[in-house]
């Protein structure tokens, strides 16, 4: 199997070599052959894994690929830690990322449109951006793979290189290459977290092997260190909230959201790829991944549910007032990610990774299908420039619906379950912060809906407000497109009725997550599981299936029975609807506090510091008072012959005095 | 007053001495009278050397003086020369006014 | 006081008034000759120092020689006298400080107060030779035995200021006209004269 | 079949000695074929030194490939070469990168390219001479010499204010090294050797150490450079030729931290442990102070100077948080030393290649443009693509993007200054922030976006040499990033004995 | 008395110098102008000649001759052998020179061929009186080479200065020496070392003297304060006598120290220690910021010879045979380096055109970027660069400074050596950075162009390999 797992990742690789560094030569078909064969090398491989690990129930692989370094008796690795998450995990990345590469052949086909025409940099675009979703997979797949903390940082971090190229694609953009920067830096942040945390694991275990560490963690919770003075602080908290700030910026948690919605600027099917499917889930799977750790600290669980709790809520918000349809899906993106975090506060790992799974595959449908509208209409994003799509796009029509349901949680739809089981998890939970997460995570199921529908509506049905030009071009996109459409559309509706029972109350994960006695949410939830259809049934029973009919009520009346009612209500609840427009005033604040002032602060520190004192002051200004010391002193030399024989004189009568009268 | 002693001798060297020095330094016009002083100090060495030799009854000592004279006479020669020269150059041997040179 | 002890405190004041004529003198040629005066006076004192061969070198050489030849500068060089004392008075505080303090230091050192440098008996006593002994005589002999050397630079030294001095100041002029003797001595009448026939004016 | 050559005299003399061959075969004459042969030596002297590492026994720390001879018997200084793991890497990333240098100046450089290519061998030679010295004075002819050609390089090939910003140079490094040459002095009257190795066993008491130390300090901190004696960085790095910043940047920098490492912490050890919060405290500013003013650079070199800095700073951290990682009671086994020491010179390794690809990618843009302002630029990317990808591959480095070079000197000195302090850590890993802003700014504003002048749509994607150049490069910054091995490995046995060394106090 | 008890053999090329000055003197009092190469290169002829007798001369320790007056040791061969070489050297560029100025006439050989005499005479005096006459030997023909140039006002300035200055300095070493002479009752040196030893009351006397005596010694060198004469004489000088008077004669007065200070009053280091310190110190901060203001390279030089002599004196005062070989090291070393760069002074000058100027060497590298190598060289050997010889003289000299436990005077140094450094940058700065500003071609001799090539060369090679001079200086004290 060794050289099986070993061969996922590379094959993606290997395509993204080719298209990237070839794309010259084999040209545009060449490209994609190769990448997609490249992935789906790996996605037919990463099957054979998850047969292998789940159906066959084999034992955990962990081994070593090869020794990085080793320093001070440690072992700096590359290696794989393949269990029941990971290959989950991987068939999930390769899969959605197959889907995602067929899509592209449609959805770039007139990329040469998006360059200006003197660009070099649009001459073998098509290719390159094959070559970096392979690399993307590939990075992923090594992040997942992962069986210690160095590999899976570098994984961590390619992402984000390919996040920053991805978005960043269209470079020519003014706002792309903003939005790129800011995601990567953004990233940043949560990753000066990781670091720490890391750092603090290698300090308190001495290895960097997960299977070490954890064995290990259990040791940490009853030491403590000091970071401020006098404070203690328990050892497996900090390192777990060190983490967990790495796992908000690559899963866009508040306040590290920010640049989610911005990375939007890239094109579409990597909306759907990165920031819906993989990449934003990488920190949901830490977090799932480091769980023999933050079980042992209730402190770094109850602040992963708030955050979570807090992402999910305000974010649904935001999506309610947004026009552009790829923003919509991206606030979506980040409450469902609140969704998830919350259920990771829970201690209820597996309902996340489920939620992370049906989630990769509505959201990714729901991106798609976003980018077949964009593509209908000439890449015009304006919700407000659609409408009543319905007649010339029925496969997207359909399966827009199809994924909007599941994104609701309508009843039998895989999201339906994830989402229950979320509600429910945290209802049991008795985490500090429990109540304020059930809460916001149930207003979130009427938001949701609201806003999806809203979108849903505004889109396919209602009047027509496109352009006339527009309007005559209007038809179904190519088979590219909605072929993977519907391909995911299939799984968006059946895949959580096929695997809640197995993977959330199963015991589909085993050893790979472990779950402390104290935490028993998920436990407790598992008693009242009878099968699926008594789960279905339950949902009838509980508040958010109606809030969530509410919201899909309430966005048809506003779009549709009362167009003009949208407008009413955001001019009656102004402030609000101002506050929401302008994202809480997060980017401002961050553009003023952390762009204009790390910029004032660097020049001030630059012109006073470095010209003005150091410079100015010390460097010059001493060369300065020798220069005017040499000047002064020169004027000693007066050329005049007395004034010589007098310093003479007086420097016999100086010596005379000091050494034969004293 | 004292009986003449060899410090006596030395004692007069020794205003001598500071004499010339007084006179190179406020002396701001002329060169000449700069040699001149010059000539003084040698002479206040001169004497120390005598009294010396007196004293220690040893003749090196007025072998000495007998060669400043002779360094002496040849370096009044020279220093004229110069003098001479510099004048002919600068038609003045005004001190002030050797400051051509200076800083 | 003996005759001795009078006549150095004689010729010392002479010395020292004739040394501050010298510095203080308004005219170069006053100075040059009060530096004569001081010559003599400690020419004097040298003879009672017994130094009799140094005492008339130093008068016949200094003042027959080398304040002939300063005087003859001086009078060569039209030398503006009027602005000789310039600045003399500003700076004669200073100069005088310096010089008094100086002075006494010196003095401190080598005189009769002060630290006792001279304490070597030989040194208190003054030696007087006896009455055929002759200085000059002894000067010569160590002179051309055990003073050879320093001699003989002494005579190069001579020679160089002579060099030096006709290199400096000996100049060609090359508009100057020069007879040669020995030219007009070798004439002869042929190259000087020239004997032209004239034929008589006609008569009218 | 080097085994029996001197190889370090060779690795020495075969650049200077060649130098001044191109310098004779001179300006009026051939350039091409000056060129050549300056490339035949640098090569030649490359080959060399991959001798040194080949012949290299990793399991000693003690010195190898020693030569020894009387040079001056009269001051008891030796003719004394020997390398260990911290001074091998050094001379092969010095060889490797001159070859780099002469050329990327292949046909820039019209203006008396012998006396140009000649500096650099000479330099080259000096530099590892610097490296491979072991008898302090003979060290300090080298470290001395060295900045000759380097001024001349700045003052006669540089921009603008290259006179100014030579002299600074110049008198910087001047002034740090004098005093050092006062303290080797004065130790060689305490123990009476000029050897290195001898003034390592050499006892001294505090007070003699204090002052010792803070002579090299003087030196080093201005070599590196440390905050605040690092001013002359960015003025000499902006002024100079692209390859003068390339070698500034990629070598002479590093001169600094090996002097740390050679004389600091072995010859006072407790003067260092004393006295290392300040060091920390310089580093620490460096690593956040100067990565703020980076940000706010409008001269692309100039960002790249103080990136520099900010990158240094982590090899003065690295080494001088030893003491406290030892003394950190939560650190119970008082690990992680070895771990900072490893981490900085990975670092100082890496940086020589990364800043060295950033300085040439500016040359390159430079020799094209004539100006390094950034507002000159933008939307180069549609022009010069493969240069661009390039760019972004080396910014990235630059911001210690896993996988590359970049990140294992941070990663291993952020890891190993957590064990000392978690603020350590903590500040110093705000670089990971930092740096990826003014580097990916950077590149935002000259890279991407639409062409903003004629001047920039003229442009020529990389020719062969260029790309060639690059390509090593690359190649090298990833292959230490994906691989550290093999150059960790040449300096454990090294380090280790080091360490050992300076946890005994001397007094 | 015969001639055989005089032991003249010794100092055979004294007499042979002596000799051959006057020969010149005479032969070219017939020699018509045209024809003056012939005074050239008679008077090399004489040095040549006189130092391959130095060579010749074998000495066992001491050797003293004419009753003692004279001593020939190891300090006075080796001395005496560089004096001849700098002054060879020093005559070799000079000839250009004085060519495009008309003053090229023997006398200026005849002059110099007496200073060196002079000079060899300091070197070998044992005698006070011997070393007043080697000194003013030595002076009054530098005060006429100095006014060589007649129709030069400066140079006669310069030379006027230097005249009355010297004097005042001479007569305060014959004042110094009368007093010494009194207290110790003898004129030779030994003689003195011997009372000076004995003295308990008179070591004040002693003290006092030695005031006198180091005055004049600090005026020979150009110790501040008594350096007043030096930055004017330089600058005033024609640069063929500045040559000259910058390089060989220091050597005389290092011997002039070594004779009066060490032989004859070594033990009184105590004092003239502390004395030296003060003139040292004094020296180099003066010397060495002075020299930044300056425009004219001369005059620049002149300040930085005033900032080596701080140097030397640190050796000197350091007070040991070490410190001693160290000091005539530096000494050495710095005659050279300057005899270079006069020399690099003398080949940009030409008729009408003094090449005095810093602004002069603008550009050299690109009229000549060999000279402007070689220039590199002096300037960074006299900044005390290493790989030139200028770095081995400051180390020995820090060196001794150190061992005798005066690690702030060392500090002192190097701090000062450091300001120094900016100013010979500078002139690499114009030579190698400045656009050229004359443009015409450098034309000399071949001879002046290989002695300087390997003047700076040598500079450069004694960089490499100091051991060997560094061991004969030891070997002079050892």
């Amino acid at each position: 199997m060794e050289s099986l797992y070993l061969a996922i990742p590379l094959a993606s690789l290997m395509g993204a070599i080719i298209a990237g560094f070839f794309g010259g030569y084999i040209g545009r078909k060449g490209a994609h052959t190769a990448t997609i064969l490249g992935v789906g090398t790996s996605f037919v491989l990463a099957l054979l894994a998850l047969n292998h690990h789940v159906f066959n129930g084999a034992e955990a692989y962990n081994a070593t690929v090869y020794t990085w370094m080793i320093s001070e008796g440690m072992r700096f690795e590359v290696g794989f830690l393949i269990d029941n998450l990971t290959v989950m995990m991987m068939a999930v990345v390769t899969g959605v990322s197959l889907a995602v590469h067929v899509y592209t052949i449609g959805y770039m086909a007139d990329d040469e449109h998006n360059w200006p025409n003197d660009s070099l940099a649009g001459t073998n675009s098509y290719q390159r951006f094959f070559s970096y979703i392979s690399l993307f997979t590939f990075s992923m797949l090594m992040l997942v793979m992962s069986n210690n903390f160095l590999q899976l940082f570098f994984g961590w971090e390619a992402v984000g290189l390919v996040s920053y190229l991805l978005i960043g694609f269209w470079s020519v953009r003014p706002t792309a290459v903003y939005a790129n920067m800011k995601a990567f830096l953004v990233n940043r942040v949560g990753d000066f977290g990781f670091i720490l945390g890391i750092a603090a694991i290698v300090m308190y275990t001495g290895s960097l092997d997960y299977y070490e560490v954890f064995g290990k963690a259990g040791g940490l919770s009853s030491q403590t260190m000091s970071i401020f003075s006098g404070v203690e602080w328990n050892v497996i908290s900090v390192i777990c909230i060190l983490l967990f700030i790495g796992a908000m910026g690559k899963s866009a948690q508040v306040p590290l959201h920010v640049w989610l919605p911005d990375s939007m600027e890239g094109p579409t099917p990597i909306s759907a790829l990165i920031h819906a499917a993989t990449m934003v889930t990488a920190g949901i799977f830490m977090v799932s991944r480091m769980s023999p750790m933050f079980e042992y600290s209730d402190a770094a669980l109850s602040f992963v549910m708030v955050t979570g709790a807090i992402t999910a809520f305000t974010m649904g918000l935001i999506g309610v007032v947004q026009n552009d349809i790829k923003r919509v899906v991206a606030y979506s993106t980040l409450s469902q990610l609140g969704y998830m975090t919350v259920a990771l506060g829970a201690s209820a790992y597996s309902v996340a990774i489920f939620h992370l799974m049906t989630h990769a595959f509505f959201k990714a449908l729901l991106f798609l299908a976003a980018g077949s509208v964009i593509i209908a209409m000439h890449h015009e994003q304006d919700m407000r420039k659609m409408g009543g799509l319905k007649k010339y796009l029925p496969i997207t029509y359909w399966t827009s619906l199809v994924g909007s349901l599941a994104l609701i949680g309508f009843p039998g739809t895989s999201g339906f379950f994830s989402k229950d089981s979320i509600i429910e998890v945290v209802h049991h939970s008795s985490l500090y912060g429990h109540e304020l997460a059930y809460y916001a995570v149930l207003g979130g199921v009427f938001i949701t809906a609201f806003y999806s529908f809203r979108m849903f509506f505004m889109v396919f049905h209602g009047q027509e407000r496109m352009d006339q030009h527009t309007k005559e071009h209007l038809h179904e996109t190519p088979w590219v497109v909605t072929g993977p459409l519907i391909a995911l559309a299939i799984p968006s509706v059946i895949i959580g009725a096929m695997t809640v029972k197995t993977m959330v109350f199963g015991s589909y994960f085993g050893n790979s997550i472990f779950i402390s006695e104290s935490h028993n949410a998920l436990a407790e939830f598992s008693h009242g599981f009878h099968g699926v259809w008594g789960f279905v049934e339950h949902g009838f029973k509980g508040p958010a299936l109606y809030l969530a009919a509410l919201g899909v009520i309430s966005a048809w009346w506003m779009y549709i029975k009362q167009p003009g009612s949208a407008d009413f209500f955001a001019k009656k609840f102004s402030w609000l609807h101002k506050l929401l427009e302008n994202k809480y005033y997060i980017d401002d604040f961050n553009a003023w506090a952390f762009g204009g002032g790390s910029r004032g602060l660097g020049d001030r520190l630059w012109k006073v510091g470095d010209i003005a004192v150091i410079d100015g002051f010390f460097v010059n200004g001493s060369a300065r008072v020798v220069g005017w010391f040499a000047g002064v002193a020169r004027k000693v030399q007066t050329g005049l012959l007395y004034h010589y024989a007098f310093a003479m004189i007086i420097g016999v009568l100086a010596l005379l005095t000091m050494f034969v009268i004293l | 007053m004292l009986s003449v002693s060899l410090s006596s001798y030395l004692t007069l060297a020794a205003i001598l001495f500071a004499i010339s020095i007084a006179g190179i330094f406020l002396n701001r016009k002329n060169v000449i009278v700069l040699l001149m002083c010059v000539e003084l100090m040698l002479l206040a060495a001169n004497i120390n050397f005598i009294a010396f030799s007196h004293y220690l009854n040893d003749s090196a000592g007025q072998v000495f003086v007998f060669f400043i004279l002779t360094v002496a006479a040849a370096e009044a020669a020279i220093g004229l020369a110069i003098l001479v020269v510099l004048f002919r150059n600068r038609r003045s041997i005004n001190v002030d006014q050797l400051n051509e040179m200076k800083g | 006081m003996t005759f001795i002890d009078f006549n150095f405190y004689l010729f010392a004041t002479l010395l020292i008034v004739a040394a501050l004529g010298v510095i203080t003198a308004r005219n170069p040629v006053h100075s040059a000759l009060w530096l004569v005066l001081s010559f003599f006076a400690s020419s004097a004192l040298w003879i009672l120092l017994e130094a009799e061969f140094l005492a008339i070198a130093l008068v016949l050489v200094y003042v027959g020689a080398v304040m002939v030849l300063f005087l003859f500068v001086v009078m060569m060089l039209d030398i503006n006298v009027e602005q000789m004392r310039k600045g003399f008075v500003r700076y004669l505080p200073i100069g005088a400080l310096v010089a008094l303090v100086l002075a006494a230091q010196m003095i401190w050192i080598v005189g009769p107060v002060g630290p006792d440098v001279l304490g070597d008996e030989s040194l208190q006593q003054s030696v007087r030779h006896a009455a055929d002994y002759s200085n000059t005589k002894e000067l010569g002999r160590i002179l051309y035995t055990e003073y050879v050397l320093p001699f003989e630079i002494a005579a190069v030294i001579l020679l160089v200021a002579i060099v030096a001095a006709i290199a400096l100041t000996l100049r060609r002029r090359p508009a100057t006209k020069y007879q040669t003797p020995a030219n007009q001595v070798k004439v002869k009448r042929n190259d000087r004269l020239r004997i032209v026939k004239m034929d008589a004016e006609a008569k009218e | 079949m080097f085994a029996d050559w001197p190889l370090l005299s060779l690795t020495v003399w075969v650049p200077i000695l060649g130098g001044i061959a191109v310098l004779l075969s001179g300006d009026k004459g051939d350039a091409a074929g000056v060129r050549r042969l300056a490339l035949v030596i640098a090569v030649i002297t490359f080959i060399l030194s991959l001798g040194l590492y080949t012949g290299f026994n990793t399991g000693t720390a003690e010195m190898q490939f020693v030569e020894r001879h009387e040079w001056i018997s009269a001051f008891n200084i030796f003719y004394h070469f020997g390398i260990d793991g911290i001074s091998m890497p050094l001379i092969i990333l010095t060889t490797f990168t001159t070859i780099l240098v002469i050329v990327a100046a292949w046909e820039v450089i019209q203006k008396k390219p012998a006396q140009y290519l000649a500096a650099f061998l000479i330099m080259e030679g000096l530099m590892v001479g610097v490296f491979a010295a072991l008898d302090s004075i003979f060290f300090y002819v080298f470290w001395e010499g060295m900045l000759v050609p380097m001024f001349i390089l700045i003052g006669v090939w540089g921009g603008e204010r290259r006179v100014y910003a030579t002299i600074k140079f110049f008198i910087y490094t001047f002034i740090g090294s004098v005093f050092m040459l006062v303290a080797l002095i004065y130790m060689y009257y305490q123990g009476g050797s000029f050897a290195i190795l001898d003034m390592h066993a050499m006892k001294l008491t505090m007070n003699e150490q204090l002052w010792i130390f803070i002579a090299f300090l003087m030196a080093f901190a201005v070599k590196v450079p440390m905050w605040p004696v690092h001013t002359w960085l960015p003025d000499a790095h902006v002024e100079a030729p692209t390859g003068g910043s390339v070698i500034l940047a990629a070598i002479m920098l590093k001169i600094g931290g090996y002097g740390f490492l050679r004389f600091s912490l072995p010859i006072t050890p407790d003067a260092s442990h004393t006295l290392d919060w300040l060091i920390i405290t310089m580093s620490l500013i460096a690593v956040v102070y100067i990565g703020f003013v980076a940000l706010v650079q409008k001269d692309m070199k100039k960002l790249v100077a103080y990136s520099s800095i900010a990158h240094m700073g982590f090899v003065t951290l690295g080494l001088f948080i030893v003491f406290q990682i030892w003394e950190n009671p939560a650190n119970s086994d008082g690990s992680g030393a070895i771990l900072a020491v490893e981490g900085a010179m990975v670092q100082m390794i890496s940086h020589g290649f990364i800043s060295g690809a950033m300085f040439l990618m500016i040359g390159v843009l430079y020799d094209r443009m004539h100006t390094r302002n950034i507002q000159d630029y933008g939307g180069v990317v549609n022009t010069m693509p493969i240069f661009a990808a390039f760019a972004v591959f080396f910014s990235m480095a630059n911001a210690g993007l896993p996988g590359t070079s970049g990140f294992v000197g941070e990663f291993m000195v952020i890891i190993a200054s957590f064990h000392a302090n978690f603020w350590y850590a903590f500040l110093a890993a705000t670089t990971l922030i930092l740096g990826a802003a003014y580097t990916l700014w950077m590149v935002k504003r000259v890279f991407y976006g639409e062409v903003v002048n004629d001047g920039v749509r003229a442009l020529k994607d990389l020719n062969q040499r260029e790309f060639v150049i690059m390509f090593t490069l690359a190649l090298a910054v990833l292959a230490m990033g994906l691989w550290p091995a093999p150059v960790v490995d040449v300096m454990h046995a090294t380090i280790e004995n080091l360490l050992q060394h300076i946890a005994v106090t001397k007094i | 008395m015969t001639l055989e008890a005089l032991n003249y053999l010794t100092a055979w090329p004294e007499i042979f110098l002596l000799t051959m000055a006057c020969i010149v003197l005479v032969v070219d009092v017939f020699i018509s102008d045209d024809k003056r190469d012939f005074s050239y290169y008679l008077s090399q002829l004489a040095l040549l000649g006189t130092f391959a007798m130095v060579m010749m001369v074998q000495v066992d320790g001491r050797e003293v001759a004419f009753n003692n007056m004279f001593v020939q040791d190891a300090l006075s061969v080796v001395l005496k052998s560089f004096i001849l070489a700098l002054s060879f050297a020093a005559f070799v560029y000079s000839r250009d020179y004085l060519k495009d100025r008309n003053i090229f006439k023997g006398e200026y050989y005849v002059l110099g061929l007496f200073a060196v005499l002079g000079m060899m005479l300091m070197v070998s005096a044992n005698n006070l009186l011997m070393i007043y006459l080697g000194l003013e030997l030595l002076s009054l023909c530098l005060y006429a080479m100095v006014a060589f140039n007649r129709d030069n006002g400066n140079a006669s300035e310069a030379a006027m200065k230097y005249f009355v200055l010297g004097a005042i300095a001479s007569g305060m070493l014959l004042y110094g020496m009368s007093i010494l002479y009194g207290l110790s009752g003898s004129l030779f040196l030994s003689d003195i070392t011997v009372a000076i030893s004995q003295a308990d009351d008179s070591r004040i006397g002693m003290v006092f003297a030695l005031v006198f005596i180091l005055v004049a010694l600090a005026f020979k060198l150009g110790a501040v304060p008594f350096h007043m004469w030096v930055p004017d004489v330089y600058q005033g000088s024609p640069t063929a006598v500045t040559v000259f008077i910058g390089t060989a004669p220091k050597l005389a007065g290092f011997a002039m120290i070594m004779r009066l200070l060490v032989e004859a009053m070594g033990d009184l280091q105590a004092d003239w220690q502390q004395m030296l310190i003060i003139l040292s110190v004094l020296s180099m901060a003066t010397g060495n910021i002075i020299a930044i203001a300056q425009t004219n390279i001369k005059r620049m030089l002149a300040y930085s010879t005033i900032s080596h002599v701080g140097f030397i004196l640190l050796g000197i005062l350091a007070g040991s045979n070490e410190a001693y070989a160290a000091a005539m090291f530096y000494t050495i070393s710095y005659a050279v380096m300057s005899l270079g760069a006069f020399g690099i002074i003398m080949l940009l000058a030409r008729k009408g055109f003094e090449a005095e100027e810093i602004d002069d060497f603008k550009g050299l590298n690109q009229r000549s970027p060999w000279f402007a190598f070689l220039m590199l060289v002096l300037m960074l050997s006299m900044a005390g660069v290493p790989p030139t010889v200028g770095f081995w003289a400051k180390l020995a000299v820090l060196k001794m400074v150190v061992q005798m436990d005066m690690v702030w005077l060392a500090l002192v140094a190097v701090f000062f050596s450091i300001i120094g450094v900016f100013y010979y940058l500078r002139i690499i700065k114009v030579m190698y950075f400045d656009e050229i500003a004359d443009n015409q071609p450098l034309s000399c001799g071949r001879d002046m162009q290989i002695t300087l090539s390997s003047n700076a060369l040598l500079v450069l090679a004694l960089g490499l390999y100091p051991a060997g001079l560094m061991s004969l200086c030891l070997s002079v004290f050892a």
